[in-house]
């Protein structure tokens, strides 16, 4: 048991510090400290920048662009890159679908999809969630009916809380493909289908805090074709599967808290708190339950550690890691105070910081607070993740 | 102790909910309002009376007391309305009635009462967080009267009002109590700029600075210097109020948190089948009794000694303030998705109540204020 | 609405402080007050001291010796005994048997059973629950027979958690009389059983504080005259309900909550903690809840007040009273900090006091946070309360 | 950056959890030991090398480190055992080792590890609370060596102790950091006095006062009045060991509660059906692995600079503290009437979870410990 890093791991995260400190773009930098929204460009230029010094994929094999990082390589690299200011590495293509793909794709499929989306030329929307299921993956009711000819599916079906899809060109879908199976979750399909197929239109969500990056996916006999099936028919759920798997890795979001937590110290210096003693111990708790849950992160994910209830580790990350960062959100509206108040969409984009009622360091916070309440909802919600803690813990002990 | 409600409260509460069902429909509530919907329902309020509810008699008021002032505040939150009626009626109009000369009641709360004035108060500035009397804006004595300058901050609905009760020190250190004076401005006056802005709640503020702003000599409420104790008792009934709004509004939520999980279906059974969501239900409907009956304990020592008010009105205030947040974010929860949106109603009842526990005084101002009291 | 205490109520107020303060023996109110254990005899005595001055059953009608009084004089009379030290009015004859009997019982019952109760001279134990049905009263197993001589009933089981069995000499207890009914609700009786009766025998349960208040009762055969019998057969279910109505609005503990409340202020003075803001910020937190529920109290036993959720008030009291009143416990551990440590059983007597390893205020704090557990778990825990109050909520809106 | 355990661990967690095992029978953990058992199990406990763990290899001891002693500590925890092994081998062995010269450690250090000597750490004293370094007791120089007066609580096991370890001041006020010496004392000595005592959690302590104690020269440990620092080292490697023996209590709490939930029935169905609990259960396995996450934490820092080692050791006692006793409490609630008794388990892991949150700095002290380190 070595529980410091080791030298050569310290000079990675050295090496990755000082990539950001020199390649991040100072408008992007801005734009996430101050919790402003970023446009699409943004995250192509960052992307790209980190598609030519080969980090932008570290979860992909060697052989696929990887960089073949160690999991604390992995580690070292998010809470750098986002402690530095940078963009999350948020496009579903490179963190959802590039494994699906890497696993169960066809030789076809990689050699067409891979390259756009490493390059940061196609983005990728999830078709999963529909209305009425939500948690529920397994409700999947769009259908995909294979066409007589055999060459194509013709799909039918309402997709909701489609992040990004305005600047996506392609979508991952579930499809049932069997409405006879036995089980909701047989019977499922996972399809690949171009966004400007005809029949599919795509309707932006406003969310509370005023962003519009969700979307809802309208299949109106869209039609798709054969080869853009994946793996086999009907065993669709369990590439999802597979994929939200992934997507748990990620969700505890130790930088983003860390990230917070720092803002929250800034800002609390800044609104004249600095000495406050109520509040000096709340960020000490924080700092005390960041610190238990970065040690179980680099415990649970490292590779030779058992754990008594596998396959929930990402489970128990993502429960942690979510709450606390919804408390930490809170905690930044109490430093703020009456300064949380006033509320400005248009000053939260950079160009019209000046509009704001408030100094451009708390012109996002309430949004950000906000918006910070759908982490212990997506992914599956925070309630789903405990029933599977639960289940897995009372037949371990 | 009694908590019935006579039947002069229900008719008064019937028709409030009255007034909201037919101005704040259902699907629209919490959305910001047009200028033109702004000034129906203000008349509609002044035509029901509201707007002149807690002044004299003789000034176009029917001076009823803070727990009709509550039942009102309650249904406003219900149906996140109400508008300026707390900045204009409660703050401003009340402050002015209790400093003002019979004069200047006479002059100015019927024109209030009656919805053709609309007024703000104008106390808080700039980096003074929650401590009121920290004022710097001067008024300096000349032959005219007082000549006002300084800078005021998160001034609510300030800039669709008409008057402004403008907080000024006429002498003292920037955070003595004493030598707080209120002047009465109008808000065309030269040398008032103002910069209004929207606020989290989809309602108005404003922050409004003075430059050498000259006002008449008989605009000066109450005697010079001695403005404190009454801008903290409207500050109290105000606050009073807004735990009534967040009793209402967190009743709203609690309804159609109920009314979702017994609709929604997730893994084959509605929501209200698991026994974790129907726990948090059954918080929430503790919560709500409880942020009631400190409604009713805030409104029922506004004519207390100050300590015993303060106490009681401070203590509803941190719990509104918590429990209010809290219960916000719950209910988004208890929605999913769909609380997220902006679409759903969920998320405009929990920014109004997150506003409330930041609005004069958050939890821990209030927390540190009912400490300040000494035990009980 | 009025929410003064009126005159009268102030009144009534000073009169119950001035008689706890003049005839509430000092070496009770000591114990009280530090925690340490009662005596029977102190109960007893200050039992026969309420009720020569007609006030020790305040929720009796006042034709069978109650004194008359409204809700708020209750509530008042609770805070000020409290408050005053005097011992809670824990008897089972007086607060759950003596309403079953007024409302069910028959003439003979009445005349037989409650004058003992008011005098003391008879305690009852609590005969409901049984092993294995914990909250679930209805699962009730132990089984009354009625002899071939329908003189008699032959009662068979085991009761548990039954209060100071040792100190009675009467039992009221729930027993299946009919075991082919349809429901588990129906086919249950409720029988009076002398504690004397051959076949009846009681094993003490040593708790984790080291008190044994508590009993296992085990019916062998126990033969039980039909005169026992309270109302009709097989519907005892619905008197044990009215009983535990009766038991739950006390349960909310207000006054315990203040007297508690008081007690974390002084020893905080006393352990040098008068000044440290995060305790003044708890302090004052327990301050807000005790006001809200103390309010909330008054107004929803207010006979006039109506609900939304009628029939759950008790049990929202109970739910928020108990945690509460479990929090200040916990943070009177907290303000003793290393004193909490050393712990002796003996010297929570008051003759062995001086046998303790720290201050007076401090021996018996461990032992009394530890016994607040019970109260989210006795009268139907906390989980059950809530569920109630969920379901009356569910269908109330 | 590395979890593994090597096989050595494992196979000294294999002995330690078969001595716990043999010596601590499940339905017995928590009881007061008696006499008699506690000799034997501190024999074998001798025997298996446990009570010279960390002793240089030349003092009978085999040179484990922080990790190792994490590993013991933890099954310790998880059968309520280990007796003196915190109080003689970790916290007075340790500080022995320390600050005791070659001399000294070959005098001492192989009589602690053969179970010959117990020692004891007699250091906090009445009214400082959590504040260690304020000591009152003093050591006077005087021709034979120096003269002990002064008065220790809660000293752990002190009453079983043949050797204490006492901290007095050589100089300085009473809350200086300078000036604190450590002295060995015979616990028979003329004029040591000591009241035994029982503690929550079923164990044992002392008060200990000194009067006119005479100790030999040779009894000095280290530099006179330079002993700050390695006591604070010493006591943070036994608030690391407490957070270790926390998370096997909680380990053992878990699968007990588990057990229990699928055992027990309540309204026909078992208790594991009802989602309220089956979150509580996700709650401390969550909460579980955490713990363990930080013992490793706080067993890796032991080496390195103090200001790091402070803030990882207190923020995982804190954590403990905190977690401990509300995953204890929580227990007996999952347990109802059942987890009340002396008879269940659960309350006697519950209550040396309270005194572990309780001793040597509570939550609050190690939190105000981490703000003060400054921000990571």
């Amino acid at each position: 048991m070595k529980l410091q890093f080791t030298a050569e791991e310290e000079a990675f995260r050295l090496e990755v510090r000082e990539f950001v400190r020199q390649h991040l773009p100072a408008d992007i930098k801005r734009k996430v400290e101050l919790g402003l929204r970023l446009e699409h460009q943004d995250y192509v230029t960052w992307f790209r920048i980190l598609e030519a010094r080969g980090w932008l994929t570290p979860s992909w094999p060697k052989e696929h662009g990887g960089p073949g990082w160690t999991h604390v390589q992995k580690y070292i690299f998010d809470e750098e890159t986002l402690l530095g200011g940078a963009p999350r590495i948020i496009a579903s293509g490179i963190q959802m679908l590039g494994p699906v793909l890497l696993a169960f794709g066809t030789e076809a499929q990689k050699r067409q999809y891979l390259p756009d989306i490493r390059q940061s030329n196609t983005w990728w929307a999830q078709g999963f969630s529909e209305p009425g299921a939500g948690s529920d993956l397994a409700a999947v009711r769009t259908t995909a009916v294979l066409e007589p000819d055999g060459k194509h599916f013709l799909v039918n079906g309402h997709k909701v809380w489609t992040s990004y899809a305005h600047w996506c060109s392609m979508m991952f879908a579930l499809v049932r493909t069997d409405p006879n199976a036995s089980k909701p979750q047989e019977g499922i399909s996972f399809l690949l289908i171009d966004m400007k197929s005809p029949g599919l239109s795509v309707r932006p969500i406003r969310m509370l805090e005023g962003g519009n990056d969700l979307n809802e996916c309208y299949l109106d006999n869209v039609r798709v074709p054969v080869e853009n099936l994946v793996g086999e028919l009907h065993k669709g759920w369990s590439y999802g599967k597979y994929l939200l798997g992934h997507e748990r890795t990620g969700i505890a979001g130790i930088g983003s808290c860390k990230q917070q937590l720092a803002r929250a110290r800034q800002l609390a210096r800044q609104q004249g708190l600095g000495d406050d003693p109520l509040l000096q111990a709340k960020l000490a708790q924080f700092e005390v339950e960041l610190m238990a849950l970065e040690f179980t992160a680099l415990r649970l994910l490292s590779p030779n550690q058992q754990s008594r209830t596998p396959g929930v580790e990402a489970s128990m990350l993502k429960v942690r890691g979510t709450e606390l960062r919804q408390a930490i959100y809170e905690t930044l509206v109490d430093i703020a105070g009456p300064d949380a108040v006033p509320f400005s969409l248009a000053a939260q984009e950079l160009e019209h910081l000046d509009q704001a009622a408030v100094d451009e360091s708390l012109v996002a916070l309430a949004a950000n607070c906000l918006d910070s309440r759908k982490v212990t909802i997506y992914g599956g919600t925070n309630e789903v993740q405990r029933n599977l803690i639960a289940r897995a813990t009372l037949d371990a002990y | 102790m009694d908590f019935a409600l006579n039947e002069d409260h229900l008719a008064l509460r019937e028709a409030v909910q009255r007034f909201c069902d037919g101005e704040y429909p259902a699907e629209q509530r919490g959305n910001p309002q047009t200028e033109a919907q702004r000034r129906q329902r203000w008349q509609a309020m002044a035509d029901l009376g509201l707007l002149g509810l807690p002044f004299p008699g003789d000034c176009g008021g029917s001076e009823q007391g803070p727990v009709e002032l509550m039942l009102v505040a309650q249904e406003f939150g219900r149906a996140l309305g109400g508008g300026a009626w707390l900045a204009s009626t409660v703050m401003a109009g009340q402050l002015l009635a209790r400093l003002g000369s019979a004069a200047q009641q006479q002059q100015w709360l019927p024109k209030l009462a009656s919805g053709e004035l609309q007024a703000a108060l104008a106390l808080q500035e700039p980096g003074t967080r929650y401590e009121w009397q920290q004022v710097s804006t001067r008024a300096s004595r000349n032959a005219a009267g007082h000549v006002l300058n300084g800078r005021k901050t998160l001034v609510l609905d300030g800039d669709s009002a008409d008057l402004l009760l403008v907080v000024a020190r006429s002498s003292g250190a920037s955070d003595d109590r004493q030598g707080l004076s209120v002047l009465l401005v109008d808000a065309r006056s030269p040398g008032v700029q103002l910069q209004g802005f929207d606020t989290l709640d989809g309602r108005r503020a404003a922050h409004i600075s003075f430059e050498q702003v000259q006002v008449a000599d008989d605009c000066l409420l109450g005697q010079e210097g001695q403005a404190a104790d009454e801008i903290e008792a409207v500050l109290d009934a105000a606050n009073a109020l807004l735990c009534a709004e967040a009793a209402g509004a967190v009743e709203t939520l609690l309804a159609q948190s109920a009314d979702y999980l017994k609709t929604r279906k997730q893994f084959g059974a509605p929501l209200a089948k698991f026994q974790v969501l129907q726990h948090r239900i059954a918080d929430i409907a503790i919560a709500l009794e409880q942020l009631k009956s400190m409604a009713c304990a805030a409104a029922a020592v506004q004519g207390e000694e100050p300590a015993k008010r303060r106490r009681v009105v401070s203590a509803a205030k941190a719990y509104a303030s918590q429990q209010g947040r809290q219960i916000g974010l719950t209910a988004i929860q208890l929605h999913g998705g769909m609380g997220m949106t902006d679409e759903c109603r969920i998320g405009h009842y929990t920014k109004r109540l997150l506003v409330i526990g930041q609005l004069l005084g958050d939890a821990a101002w209030h927390l540190q204020r009912v400490a300040a009291q000494g035990a009980a």
